[in-house]
């Protein structure tokens, strides 16, 4: 076992991946020499050269763009785009041309799209969005939002042998978070598969990326009172796995889906209606949805900490679920 | 490609547009499609300059450029009719099929969507060393999107063998080129980035050919992408039921007098390339194939639905 | 009252509110002598000149940034968007400037998006998309999508007078309807109230744009079978008109909510979600949701149609609904 | 502008910038910011030569535009400490702030994404003919996004009164500028579009004030847009915590050598315009100022979730 950051085991699996596959090649904004605004490429383009690790303009559209002509060529790209927030200049390219391709074309996309959303480092407005919403149900493409090393490393390997557009999100406070992991990377993941991060009976809470960090935590606060949470990791948001998390929600007959982004029109939605559709009579009590302020997020720390949920708003709202009458 | 054999193309694509055009005014296909009549001899010029390998992707007006590269003209059809034995299995529509197998990657519903496509492709051609060049059509108005500046910049920074091919046709719709660009002259925006424009008569088969062979020899040594700005003049209407406000019939008319597909039939007489008999043989080869493809669309099962609920993901 | 087509009340709005005001200027793609696509702005370049009604290159993202700051500098710009799935090219504009402007930076942006939405004419994957639920939860934005001709003219008012960001949708199988008007335009309506289209104490159907038109032939043909079907028509969908949906809800006890679009990730499942957040107890029956097939909008008529909610459709899912023990 | 307080702006946005390095080192504001060491010439030289009617628009890396045109640097400051006066009301953070009444229109989180924007300034002021010309201040990589070109195709076509003022300082965060342009020289792309095209040298304070002056003049008699390349070099890093691996400290040391506000220091004493004793004075004026700018950001108000949840839509 080793313990490391999730940004070094990102970094680590990009490279067993190029090694192992000549036609994965890496594309974004200063990714190379700089190592990407969250340091995840540093050293692969001093391994792989500046042809396979390349460094782009500042031109979202065309990057993602050329990298799906690049996929359909014969490529594996793999491209960052720095902040979330700069993904609605490529949704043009995503949602016509990528999702597009093999349903109405019939041509694979093997394309993997990383980037970071999220609150919490004070960004302000257009630096810490959770966008993934924009792309959830655009039939034809994949999300997934890994909250732990390990799974993001088998999930990124999935995602780059899938041969379909993959948006991965790797959540800006995960980045420097350390995990227990393997010596060696684990092997890939199919994507479209929940995992149960944590078994409970009283309620269960179901999150992806850094909100399932926060809803483990809470969960931990909250088995000292003795609410015992079960923590349904969703890992991919498209396919969603809506299996296991009617299994869990019939177990509990209590459930809590936590957002980092605005409540309305959120991924919660979505799995609230699925929720209320198939196991409506499992319900103890109605299905809660925990989520960000409707407001932009702003940079102020109060501000940005009030709009986004936090250990302790979800720690109260399980809480206020698990003991409601 | 012989020069029989150009004819032959360009008449199959006249054919094939007024095919459409009629269908449509009689109700037996749906939904839209922009023919290119007018066009027919810079598409035929173009594909006549390309090795099997190279990859061409193209726009909404894109029926010519797939018939010049080979497409069976019933399967092309076909996606008017949403039948199964079209390209996209009847799924995509006129402005939506591929066949990478003939180095056709496809038509395009958004204008200049195609263009990072096609530098994305010649990307992977450059990485693989395929010696693959890629062709990327589209019009003079799609030259305004953002996009083809952003593509441009990476395909010369990088060196990639792609060739912009521009049909300047006059309109973007019903907007006039000097109406849509500050500068008219779209290979000018070429030297903006230091890559060579080029600006020729897209009615003339041979210059086509010539210029986007030399280009394309040029790109597949290494030495990166074109602009070819081809002038030309859209005969047909922008799309079904285009009143043509925007420009006079007398416009038109004279358009119609230098009609490139009878310019170049003439070509062939006077150079003695083909007979006058030769000719009428090749008109009614291509009236009976088009007609055929017809029948085949018509004959055709339609779209499965099945299938297509089946085909959301590649496995 | 004179029988007009939506395109034509959308028309003579326009003409009206620029005649109102001179700075309600209006920018697109042929939208001067060809009169756009659908014809809706037709004859105005010959009254209003070529200044105050713009055709443009094809450039989705500047039409969109160039109008957010003409917004900004004192204009009150309307522009149209030939077909809604080619805003995916304006998508940054939209949430990252526009949407951010007021709550952000404290500036009004009083800016009109028109766009057709919509399947039915064979169009195709990339012309034929319903794209509202990109936009649907961004803070900061309205978004409007009326189902008959008066409701439109008054909401294209109310959109012009407001000082947001509104998008405004025109489903193109409206424009060539008919209907019923005064013989003068009504008055501006403000944006974010729903109506009750018709009355009925069986079950409620939700629905807005061209799926209320489908919502209210199926209704009369439930009324048949002696089915009494409210419709709840949204007419705006940001703001969401809880409350009206919530009435509703709660005095029939059952209700299908209808969306074009494709089921998952849709504005349907927030409103699901909603009724079963605050109308829990009063539902006999799961919220049900009829919505697209999780696929691109094919072209063939029958695939088309079959990925579609239809007449027929929405009619078996009330009706199932309704009776359903 | 008296050159006099063309020094004092510049100082003061040396100082406001080190300033904030200084706070985020300590922990003493959050978030992020960019600072425009090395350019501040550039700002005032631009802001020198404006009327006071019109309006400028930046990006990611504002200050130095915004101080230059009269911001008050506590209640900009007091955005990088989210403290309830500043400019965004502490919304909005180092990127996001703007103030119309000294005609500012905003600093913009993406890049590239405030052309469009600025051009829509111009149209409003062409339209309402207020005299106005709107100044759209970027970077070499902002260049590089598509809507550049889509702008000022527009601002051409139409003949609006903008200046699109770039800011070349050799590098878009990492990436050198040779290394993200195919052609470095950023003004050659206006002539794609027939647009004049100038490059002068952006830390010369007169140069820079004369051709803005010039081009803003010609636009306000409806002479149309223009493109005006300043060279120019960040001497800070892109954003704090750059480890500036991508360029040499000798290249750096270069660099300060030719300092551009130590260079108009000079002039101004060689020049005789001021005092060596002025030139403290101010320099303690500045300072002071800024002081006192941290001291009043401390002082303030937190920001008030109250006010920012009431403020989601414009009444
Ligand atoms: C993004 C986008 N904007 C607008 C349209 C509508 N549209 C289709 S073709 C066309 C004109 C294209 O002009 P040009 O590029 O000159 O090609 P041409 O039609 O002349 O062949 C327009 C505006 C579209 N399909 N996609
Ligand atoms: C759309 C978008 N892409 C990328 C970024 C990240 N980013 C911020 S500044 C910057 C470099 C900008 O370079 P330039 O335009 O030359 O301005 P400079 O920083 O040199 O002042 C980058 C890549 C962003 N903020 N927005
Ligand atoms: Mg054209
Ligand atoms: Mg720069």
């Amino acid at each position: 076992m080793r313990n490391i950051t999730f940004t070094q085991i990102i970094r680590e699996t990009l490279e067993a991946e190029m090694q192992r596959d000549q036609t994965v090649l890496l594309m974004g904004e200063d990714i190379g020499i700089y190592g990407g605004a969250f340091g995840v490429t540093r050293g692969l383009i001093e391994i792989f050269g500046k042809e396979r690790v390349r460094d782009t303009p500042i031109t979202e559209q065309a990057i993602t763009g050329i990298a799906i002509g690049a996929a359909v060529g014969g490529q594996r790209p793999v491209i960052e785009i720095m902040f979330m927030d700069f993904i609605t200049l490529a949704v043009d390219q995503l949602i016509n041309m990528a999702a597009k391709l093999h349903p109405i074309y019939g041509q694979p996309c093997p394309l993997v799209l990383r980037t970071p959303p999220g609150a919490g480092r004070g960004y302000g407005a257009t630096h810490s969005q959770s966008l993934e919403r924009i792309f959830f149900g655009v039939p034809g493409l994949k999300i997934v939002a890994p909250s732990d090393a390990e799974d993001a490393s088998a999930l990124l390997q999935g995602a780059i042998r899938d041969n379909n557009p993959v948006i991965f999100l790797e959540h800006k406070l995960l980045y420097p978070m350390r995990f227990q992991v393997g010596d060696t990377l684990p092997g890939p993941s199919e994507l479209g598969k929940a995992k149960i991060a944590r078994r409970g009976e009283d309620i269960t809470i179901i999150a992806w990326s850094y909100m399932t960090v926060l809803a483990l935590r809470a969960a931990e606060q909250l088995a000292q009172e003795d609410i015992q949470v079960e923590v349904v990791d969703l890992r991919t948001l498209a396919p969603l796995d809506t299996e296991t998390i009617l299994a869990s929600v019939k177990a509990t007959g209590r459930v809590l889906i936590v957002e980092e982004a605005p409540l309305t029109g959120g991924i919660a939605a979505e799995i609230a209606a699925r929720i209320n559709e198939a196991a409506f009579e499992y319900l103890d009590y109605p299905v809660k949805r925990h989520a960000g302020a409707d407001l932009p997020v702003p940079s102020a720390k109060n501000l940005e900490s009030a709009c986004t949920p936090s250990l302790e708003s979800i720690t109260k709202a399980a809480s206020d679920l698990a003991l409601a009458e | 490609m012989l020069l029989q054999e150009a004819y032959r193309r360009m008449l199959l694509i006249r054919n094939f547009e007024e095919t459409i055009e009629k269908l449509f005014l009689e109700g037996r296909v749906m939904g839209t499609a922009h023919t290119c009549i007018g066009q027919e001899t810079l598409s035929v010029g173009v594909a006549a300059a390309l090795q099997p390998c190279d990859a061409m992707t193209t726009t909404h007006r894109g029926h010519g450029h797939f018939l010049a590269r080979g497409a069976d003209p019933a399967r092309a059809m076909a996606e008017l009719f949403g039948k199964s034995i079209g390209y996209s299995k009847g799924r995509g529509g006129s402005q939506m099929m591929m066949d990478s197998s003939i180095g056709f990657y496809g038509a395009n519903g958004i204008t200049g969507g195609s263009i990072p496509f096609a530098t994305g492709i010649a990307l992977d051609a450059q990485m693989r060393k395929t010696g693959r060049v890629a062709i990327c059509m589209f019009g003079d108005g799609a030259s305004n999107q953002g996009v083809f500046h952003e593509s441009l910049n990476m395909a010369a920074l990088w060196n990639l063998p792609i060739l912009y091919v521009i049909e300047n046709n006059g309109y973007a719709m019903s907007t006039a080129t000097v109406r849509g660009l500050a500068n008219p002259c779209v290979a000018d925006r070429a030297a903006a980035l230091k890559v060579p424009g080029i600006r020729i008569d897209g009615n003339d088969f041979e210059e086509v050919r010539e210029c986007v062979r030399h280009h394309a020899d040029k790109a597949r040594q290494g030495k990166g992408p074109a602009v070819i700005e081809c002038l030309t003049y859209r005969l047909s209407g922008h799309s079904r039921g285009d009143p043509r406000v925007y420009r006079s019939r007398e416009e038109e008319e004279n358009a119609w007098k230098k009609d490139p597909v009878k310019t170049f039939e003439k070509t062939l007489i006077e150079r003695k390339i083909a007979s006058e008999s030769e000719i009428e043989l090749i008109q009614q080869q291509t009236a009976q194939q088009i007609e055929e493809a017809v029948q085949r669309c018509e004959q055709a099962p339609e779209a499965s639905l099945d299938e297509f609920q089946n085909s959301l993901f590649s496995p």
